[in-house]
């Protein structure tokens, strides 16, 4: 529950990063802590209290059931979550080197890292 | 009239000051300060109206005298204003910047007495005078008898006497 | 009864109509000269005017259309007076009546101005062209209070054949439109005040400003041929609008009477009044006129 | 069969492959992506052939071996075959487009653009909701990194700006999707679906966040600014690629989830996708760059589809019938839209105007015209049908608010997108030469084909719709393949082709009446195709308008199907939009005319959605009595015709119209043209036969309607000073009677209703082709700089006249039966104010008529016009047609009236009081008597006139004649012709008197509604600042202000 | 009535001055045509330029018949060229009205038959008396009132006022006085009158025979011709 509150807050902060601040970089790390907020989240969606680890061995018994497959008896972790915060961190990561190579590029062209100066095109 | 004549002479070279009545005088002002002086009189005396102007052929001084005559509304005064111009060079700056309808008279002073106002619109059309290739009809020094003999034929006199030839008509048995 | 017979009988009543035509102008012209306090010209002027005008030895044209402008134009006269019953039940004074009814006649009597139009627009005066679209203008303004007039007759009589018409107006004086309708025959009456062209309507011709008008440039046997239809045309406008609102007629006398007083209407207006400007007559024609009209064909369509 | 995985395994392994191959060659690695991409192609290709044969095979494919819940499901079916297909196609030709940039920078942009494909495929292809993420993620970031093929400020800025916006809807994907996890345990889409509803808020909240992660990535209005930035700045061929591959990808991963969502939510997104649609449209209303505008395009239509979406889903519309309209919708957008983008990477500039650049350049202009069409939902092409389908669905289940935004919507985007195509077609701009790429020409090409092959199939097959209904588009085709001959072949095939198809496949089929109205409106036009054959060399573009235009209104007549009269409808508009275009200030007016003409349309068509279909192969006119029309229905396709009959009020585009197209094109248009609205009015109240008088209070009106058209129309003409409007207006005022004849649902009635509109095309057509004469010789249209062209152009003047006499309705010709026909018909039913004005209207006609040819004509000839010589032959050719018309029934009247009453008579029964004795047509009605001798009137009028014609000739023979100063002139003499030629404000007095009736009102209320349409356009488009952080704040205050929709609902 | 001198022009005519011969002038293309030189050149084409042909005369019964109508109606170009033409005032009105004759004034020389030369005629004013005269539709006639008309009268020096208006077109009828009372130009209209029934106003072939010899006298004093040789 507190890692869900604390993910939570981190997205709050975030969101709020990429909304009050001016520099191209802060905003990225604005970004960056969304995205850490949002697996925090998907974590503690998954977490079941007292469980244990999804890892299938002596220490989880299981039975078999003619319908479903497997099924466990003792409660572990959801495991899905766990894979999927990796996928997300993974995607996360390479949203964030291309936001920040583009914001050097960006940079380079015009030597300034305040998004406010990049509204040439609008209306 | 007097006291305006007093007043203009101490800004212009006007002479020969002549008052017909109450209310209409006449004066002389020289070739350079005439269009100076309508637009005073104009602008600042209250003369608006332009009556006419006409010219007269002295051709004993060897001159033209030009009369630009002019009206004031709130007095009933007019005031002729007079200019002498050479014969040999009949040459006068016009008005028609002042009044519109000067370049009328101006036409109508080219066609007649040949005196030209350069810069006023259609001077040198024909007016009265179409196709007219003599000299300006006005002049003294044309004979308009003398042309009008040598251009249209006379209808040769059937001499009648009048008194007598009515009588024969009227009274015939008399 | 055949075709021959039917054209020889149009051509004497084509005849009675040209004469009656041509000495009632020649009336008029004599009772405006009495007003003005004048002797005034001859009853038969306008005979020996024509005479003269056909005997004229030099002409010039302008064009086919210029020559053929008069040509429309008594073509016209002609044509509606053709499409008129002239006297109720003479079979031989019912001219060509049975081509068509009222809106016939109504609509031929464009066919001679609009040719007329053209002649003078090709003659290239500008006074014609000016005149034409004054008339026009004028035109499109009393047809108003005429159209809405012969509305409130067929609504009347149930009927636009002009024999019809004349027939239900027989008996009694008291039968004619005049007295059944007087709403609509006063806003015909006024239409016909313009459709005459005399004072206060006179803007075709409007001697003071656009002297003749249309036929500025027609001369000689043209002139003739107008002055001729002056006649027919005025005489064919008159007995329509007796056979209309006046009873109609049965035997000439009683034609030449009513056309006589029909027509002095317009001609004691006319040497009474002054001339309308062409906004004015047009405003005026579709105010009061209209007015009566209208208020005359909701009597009868309620 | 094939496995999808093997699709994705190979785009993987090409993507790896070609950063070694690259090593070796630049050609190597870009011949395997394109091998990749036509590896997948023939993949789906074969997978669509399989599912053909075998309709009960497997779709789905399971990945590592496990089944549903628990492993990642990929389904390979019939859409998706053909998702993938068109979407591998489309990236094939991009990548063509993109060829020289993959040249240059090598490996990685080619890498990436497989990438892309790839995570495009993949998200049609998962059925995993999770896997979507990630797909959706592989996609964007690879888009994200093609962004830098372009590395200038603006399109970096912009790639910024569209990372944040990605990264946070995806975000928000995410969370949503592990949500939903969290409730109903499972990532699969179809286990999803199959489960009941979870009621707990929650969930709700969780299926919300998924849906805005996706709408969001749909780039919605107004949360759209980052992407609207992205189009304008980015590579054009990347734009193409993420407007089509993209969207379309993510179209299809909504269309997927849709059926999630909660009633309440879907009525939100419903709601959100036709705002958008409509707000987009707005907004680009004052867009001037290309680009932009394209982006704001792609906005609507996106939001179209999801609205189409959800609409049919919402009325629970089969999901056969709603899949088809989707995909009408997509696809048409997916290649048009693509097509567009790449053409603005062909222009130098983009600024709307350059785009007439194009007009010279052949074949882009051509494909440029094509993708407009499309976009704008025009037939032939799919959305075409889409649109017409989603109207009849959303008319049948009576969704009256849904279907007025959209048709609003559509109008809107009719406006903006016909600007554009005028402004690159009309001959106002001079373009300046194009160089174009080759190679880039090749995915236009591609694009094109593939449209118009499957309009083509689709019109071909489609169920509601005849063979014949594609004529139109077949004989554009055929024409326009054919126009670089001489006008005159193509005028001569054109009339062959035509008269053929008339004769033998229209004529037959019909009834009377049809036949009628197939005289008027395709053998008017024939008669008129002579005028344009008048044209030295190709005068491109004129004939294949000329032969949509022709064939469609021929196809209106034997219109069976709503639809096929609603298609020819829309393809005689769009025919003759082009012939307005063509004109040579034929820009504005054009547009005006298309966006009343949509406008009328629109109103059409959703009057057709409130009647049931009909049937195909037999003509509308026979089904009319079997067709239930309610009165709103009656009204709004009342409204419609009335728009194209330029009714008083509605009659804004007319005079433009009419008056700037070339002059034949105008003649057509006028005199043949607008008879298809008088066919669309007939057919309209003969719906209403028999269930409403002509007494009713709503024919009255529409009496008092056409009156006052006739009246307004005639007073207008009389102080024109231009020739082709002065026509114009008469046209006006002429369809004004026809529509009072209409309104009096009598017998005697529509017989005056269709003499007129036959005497009218006949007369008009006459004018029309004599004054296109004029205008050729003398090259100018106002009427005050001719005159006196009698002796030069006598035949044109012997035309006009013929054809004044007829229009004013001067007795012998025949336009005397038309006023005799109205008037008495009017009277006879007690419409007597009604005539009045009507006579009032017609008088007025003298005015105008007289001023057309006494200033043309007559009066005094112009010294700059002594070279003008009679018209080309060609032009006299209808002339001599139409006057021998014209005669024929004046003197013959019986020709026309007789079987004009026996083709009324099928529908409204001739009167006992009406009757023909020889000529002679006699009237007895109870309420009214009266005849017309056509016949013999013309006989009397031959002998009054020829008898002083002969006496004036005896007397008169030798009349000198003189020319044209040689007038009396107060014993002056005319100086200049100018000043003695009666003509310009001729009517100057009139004016005085009732000129205040015609103060432009109308046009002003029209401007006026365009204009501040215009400023709130402006006024919305600031919501753009061009701020990245503004369009973050936008995402999330759309955000919250949907769900707050949601709470309120 | 007798304060009045009424000539019969042509005798007048003949004995003063004798017209050429007949022949070709510089300003006559041929039998037809005329040169129009006074025209320029792109005013040619706006103009007829055809010549004038002597009118035939019908039968002599029917020509008598004609005469008589022509003499009963006579209509009267309304162009005032002098100070008499203030006499046209009175004539029309009640005092004498003249159209109890079949008089009638007309605004245009095309349907007039008769022009007035109201007095004095200077060379602009005669440039226009001979366009009118030549654009009336003959027969035409021409009665010439007052003095000046007649030799000049007050006039007799002017340089800018013709003489004797005979020169320049054929006048029927004089009626001197200065200004003549209407009485006496009424007398003169009947004058004209006799001479119509006698057939022996035919000023308009007179005209025509003389064409060239008139065109030299108008042409001689109108210098600013730009008109051309005949105004239809």
């Amino acid at each position: 529950m507190l890692v869900l509150i604390g993910g939570i807050l981190l997205v709050i902060i975030g969101i709020w990063a990429m909304l009050a601040r001016k520099n191209i970089i802060r905003i990225v790390i604005g970004f960056s802590i969304v995205d850490t907020g949002i697996h925090l989240i998907i974590v503690a969606v998954g977490y079941i209290q007292n469980a244990t680890a999804p890892i299938i061995d002596s220490a989880v018994p299981f039975e078999k059931t003619a319908t479903d497959g497997i099924k466990l008896a003792s409660k572990v972790v959801d495991p899905v979550p766990s894979a999927l915060v990796l996928t997300a961190i993974v995607i996360g990561l390479a949203v964030t080197a291309l936001l920040l190579s583009f914001t050097i590029r960006l940079f380079k062209v015009n030597g300034s890292l305040n998004i406010d100066d990049y509204e040439e095109l609008k209306w | 009239m007097e006291t305006l004549y007093k007043e203009l002479k101490q800004y212009f070279d006007v002479d020969e000051f002549s008052v017909q009545k109450a209310s209409l005088a006449f004066l002389r002002v020289p070739k350079s300060q005439l269009v100076s002086l309508l637009t005073h009189m104009k602008d600042i005396r209250g003369y608006t109206h332009l009556v006419m102007v006409t010219c007269v052929d002295y051709l004993e001084q060897d001159s033209f005298l030009l009369t630009y005559l002019l009206h004031n509304y709130s007095t009933h005064c007019d005031l002729g204003i007079q200019v002498s111009i050479s014969r040999q060079n009949p040459v006068m700056d016009g008005i028609h910047h002042l009044w519109e309808q000067g370049r009328v008279y101006q036409r109508e002073l080219f066609e007649m007495f040949g005196i030209d106002f350069p810069g006023s619109p259609d001077v040198h059309e024909p007016m009265i005078l179409e196709g007219w290739q003599g000299p300006p009809p006005m002049r003294r020094d044309f004979d308009t008898k003398a042309y009008s003999e040598a251009t249209y034929s006379h209808r040769p006199r059937d001499h009648k006497e009048p008194e007598e030839y009515m009588k024969q008509q009227l009274y015939p048995e008399d | 009864m055949n075709l021959a017979y039917k054209i020889f009988w149009a051509f004497i009543s084509l005849g009675v109509v040209t004469v009656w035509g041509l000495t009632l102008n020649g009336i008029v012209h004599k009772i405006f000269a009495r007003v003005q306090g004048r002797l005034g010209p001859p009853v038969w002027q306008p005979f020996l005017d024509i005479i003269k005008n056909n005997s004229i030895r030099t002409a010039i044209s302008h064009g086919v259309m210029f020559y053929l402008g008069p040509v429309f134009r008594i073509a016209g006269g002609i044509g509606t007076y053709m499409f008129i019953p002239v006297l109720f039940g003479s079979v031989y004074f019912s001219n060509f009546s049975m081509s068509g009814d009222v809106l016939l006649v109504m609509y031929f009597i464009f066919f001679g101005q609009l040719g007329m139009a053209l002649g003078a627009g090709e003659g290239g005066h500008p006074y014609s062209a000016i005149a034409v679209s004054r008339g026009l203008a004028q035109m499109t303004a009393f047809e108003v209070p005429f159209a809405l007039s012969v509305i409130s007759l067929a609504l009347q009589y149930k009927t636009l054949s002009i024999t019809e018409i004349v027939a239900a107006q027989q008996g009694s004086f008291l039968n004619w439109t005049l007295f059944t309708n007087p709403l609509a025959v006063i806003a015909a009456m006024i239409a016909m005040l313009g459709m005459n062209m005399y004072n206060p309507f006179s803007l075709v011709i409007a001697p003071q400003e656009i002297p003749i008008g249309p036929p500025t440039e027609y001369q000689a046997s043209f002139l003739g041929l107008l002055a001729t239809n002056r006649g027919i045309f005025g005489g064919a406008k008159l007995v329509l609008f007796m056979n209309l609102y006046f009873g109609g007629a049965t035997n000439l006398v009683e034609l030449i009477v009513k056309t006589f007083w029909i027509y002095m209407l317009s001609v004691f207006v006319g040497a009474a009044y002054p001339r309308f400007r062409t906004e004015d007559s047009i405003r005026f024609f579709l105010k009061y006129p209209t007015a009566l009209g209208i208020i005359s064909v909701l009597l009868f369509s309620l | 069969m094939v496995n999808p995985l093997v699709i994705i395994a190979m785009f993987l392994g090409a993507v790896f492959l070609i950063a070694l191959l690259d090593k070796i060659g630049r050609s190597l690695s870009m011949t395997l992506m394109f091998m990749v991409l036509t590896a997948s192609c023939i993949m789906s290709v074969w997978q669509i052939t399989q599912l053909f044969g075998n309709s009960g095979a497997a779709t789905d494919y399971i990945t590592a071996g496990f089944r549903a819940p628990l492993s990642i499901v990929l389904r390979f079916g019939f859409l998706e075959a053909i998702l993938v297909l068109i979407l591998n196609l489309l990236g094939m030709l991009g990548a063509i487009y993109l060829g020289k940039e993959f040249c240059e920078q090598g490996a990685k942009p080619i890498a990436l653009y497989l990438t892309a494909i790839l995570g495009a495929t993949g998200l049609i292809l998962t059925r995993d909701i999770f896997n979507t993420f990630v797909f959706l993620e592989i996609l964007s970031i690879a888009t994200y990194a093609l962004i830098a093929i372009k590395q200038d400020k603006n399109s970096l800025a912009a790639g910024i700006k569209y990372m944040l916006a990605g990264g946070l809807s995806s975000s928000l994907f995410l969370v949503g999707v592990v949500f939903a996890y969290r409730f109903t345990g499972t990532l699969n889409i179809d286990v999803w679906l199959g489960m009941p509803q979870v009621p707990k808020a929650g969930y709700q909240v969780a299926v919300f966040l998924v849906a805005m992660g996706l709408f969001i990535e749909l780039k919605p209005f107004p949360a759209n600014g980052w992407a609207l930035d992205l189009y304008q700045s980015a590579h054009s061929g990347l734009g193409a690629i993420i407007s089509s591959v993209n969207t379309a990808a993510l179209l299809y991963v909504f269309y997927k989830v849709i059926p999630l969502f909660s009633p309440t939510l879907l009525a939100v997104i419903t709601g959100a996708g036709l705002a958008s649609f409509i707000l987009a449209n707005l907004v680009a209303l004052r867009q001037q760059n290309a680009k932009r505008l394209l982006g704001y395009s792609s906005t609507s239509q996106t939001g179209l589809i999801i609205f189409a979406m959800g609409a049919m889903l919402q009325l629970k519309v089969p999901s056969e019938l709603s899949l088809m309209v989707v995909f009408g919708l997509l696809i048409t957008n997916l290649l048009a839209k693509s097509g567009l983008f790449w053409l603005s990477g062909i222009m130098q500039s983009q600024g709307l105007k350059s785009w007439a650049d194009l007009r010279h350049s052949g074949s882009p202009a051509v494909h440029f015209a094509l993708f407009i069409i499309a976009l704008a939902a025009l037939p032939p092409f799919p959305a075409f049908f889409a649109k017409w389908q989603l109207v009849q669905l959303l008319g049948a289940t009576k969704a009256w608010v849904w279907l007025a935004g959209l048709l609003l919507g559509s109008l809107l985007e009719i406006v903006y997108l016909f600007r554009w195509l005028g402004q690159v077609f009309s001959r106002e701009n001079e373009p300046k030469p194009l160089y174009i790429d080759a190679l880039k020409l090749v995915p236009l090409l591609g694009v094109s084909v593939l449209l118009v092959g499957l309009s083509l199939l689709l019109g071909r097959f489609h169920p509601e719709l005849d063979i014949s209904a594609i004529y139109p588009v077949l004989a554009f085709i055929l024409i326009g393949a054919l126009d670089f001959l001489p006008a005159r072949l193509k005028g001569l095939l054109l009339i062959g082709i035509t008269g053929y198809w008339a004769w033998f496949g229209l004529l037959p089929s019909l009834p009377l009446m049809g036949q009628v109205f197939v005289l008027i409106l395709v053998g008017g036009s024939i008669a008129q195709i002579f005028g344009f054959m008048r044209y030295q060399r190709a005068a491109e573009g004129m004939f294949p308008s000329l032969a949509l235009m022709v064939f469609a209104m021929g196809n209106l007549v034997v219109a069976g199907t709503k639809l096929e009269f609603f298609m020819a409808w829309e393809l005689m508009t769009l025919g003759s939009y082009f012939l307005v275009l063509r004109g040579k200030n034929g820009r504005f007016p054009a547009l005006s005319y298309m966006v009343f003409s949509s406008l009328g349309a629109y109103l059409l068509l959703a009057a057709l959605a409130m009647i049931p279909n009909t049937f195909k192969g037999y003509p509308l006119l026979i089904q009319t009595a079997f067709i239930p029309m309610g009165e709103i229905a009656g009204l709004l396709a009342l409204l419609a015709f009335l728009i194209k009959l330029g009714a008083v009020g509605l009659h804004y585009w007319l005079p433009g119209a009419y008056s700037e197209a070339d002059d034949e094109s105008s003649s057509i248009l006028s005199s043949v043209l607008s008879k298809a609205g008088v066919f669309g009015l007939m057919l309209v109240l003969l719906m209403f036969l028999g269930k409403i008088s002509g007494n009713s209070i709503s024919m009255v009106s529409l009496g008092w309607i056409g009156v006052a058209t006739a009246f307004f129309g005639a007073l207008m003409a009389v102080f024109q000073e231009d020739a082709k409007r002065l026509l114009a207006y008469s046209s006006m005022s002429q369809m004004g009677y026809i529509i009072a004849g209409f309104s009096l649902m009598s017998h005697l009635g529509w017989v005056s209703a269709v003499y007129l509109a036959i005497n009218h095309l006949l007369f008009k057509a006459l004018i029309f082709m004599a004054m296109a004469g004029v205008f050729l010789r003398t090259g100018t249209r106002n009427m005050y700089e001719m005159g006196g062209l009698i002796k030069k152009m006598p035949i044109a003047f012997i035309s006009v006249l013929m054809g004044i006499i007829a229009v004013s309705g001067v007795p012998p010709l025949s336009g005397f039966g038309s006023k005799w026909f109205i008037y008495t018909s009017l009277i006879e039913q007690g419409r007597v104010l009604q005539a009045a004005l009507a006579f009032f209207s017609s008088a007025i006609s003298f005015l105008y008529l007289y001023k057309l040819i006494h200033t043309v004509f007559l009066g005094q000839a112009k010294p700059q016009l002594s070279n003008v010589k009679e018209a080309p032959i060609w032009l006299i050719i209808p002339q001599a047609i139409f006057i021998m018309a014209i005669m024929a029934i004046s003197v013959f009247p019986n020709l026309i009236t007789k079987p004009l009453s026996l083709a009324v008579g099928d529908f409204i029964a001739k009167p006992e009081w009406l009757s023909w004795d020889g000529y002679n047509m006699v009237l007895a009605s109870p309420w009214l008597k009266g005849n017309w001798n056509g016949n013999l009137v013309m006989l009397v009028t031959m002998g009054v006139f020829m008898t002083p014609l002969i006496w004036l000739i005896l007397v008169n023979a030798k009349a000198q004649k003189v020319k044209q100063f040689n007038i009396v002139y107060a014993a002056e003499r005319p100086y200049k012709p100018w000043t003695t030629h009666v003509a310009y404000n001729m009517f100057a007095h009139y004016d005085k008197a009732l000129g205040f009736l015609v103060k432009p009102r109308i046009t002003g209320f029209y401007n006026g509604v365009a204009e501040w349409t215009h400023s709130f356009a402006s006024t919305l488009s600031r919501l753009y600042t061009g701020n990245g952080q503004t369009y973050l704040l936008h995402i999330f205050l759309y955000m919250i202000f949907l769900y707050s929709l949601l709470g309120v609902n | 009535m007798s304060d009045i001198e009424i000539k019969d022009n042509p005798d007048i005519k003949s004995e003063l001055q004798t017209p050429p011969e007949p022949g070709y002038s510089e300003w006559r293309k041929d039998e037809n045509t005329l040169y129009n030189d006074g025209l320029p050149e792109e005013e040619k084409d706006w103009f007829c330029d055809a010549r004038p042909q002597k009118a035939r005369k019908s039968v002599q019964v029917i020509e008598n018949f004609l005469n008589w109508a022509r003499s009963q109606s006579l209509w009267i170009l309304a162009f005032g060229t002098g100070c008499g033409a203030i006499e046209l005032r009175p004539l029309v009105t009640s005092r004498y009205d003249i159209s109890r004759l079949g008089m009638q004034p007309r605004p245009t020389p095309r349907q007039a038959n008769l022009i007035m030369i109201g007095g004095y005629v200077s060379i602009k004013t005669l440039k226009r008396i001979v366009r009118s005269y030549e654009q009336m539709q003959g027969p035409k006639f021409v009665v010439a009132v007052c003095s000046c008309a007649i030799n000049g009268g007050m006039y007799w020096d002017s340089y800018n006022t013709v003489k004797r208006i005979d020169e320049y077109i054929p006048v029927d009828v004089y009626v001197t006085g200065c200004m003549p009372r209407p009485e006496a130009v009424l007398a003169g209209f009947n004058k004209l009158k006799e001479l119509i029934k006698a057939g022996k106003a035919e000023g308009q072939n007179l005209y025509i025979e003389r064409f060239d010899w008139y065109k030299e006298n108008q042409k001689k004093v109108i210098k600013d011709w730009n008109m051309p040789d005949y105004n239809w």
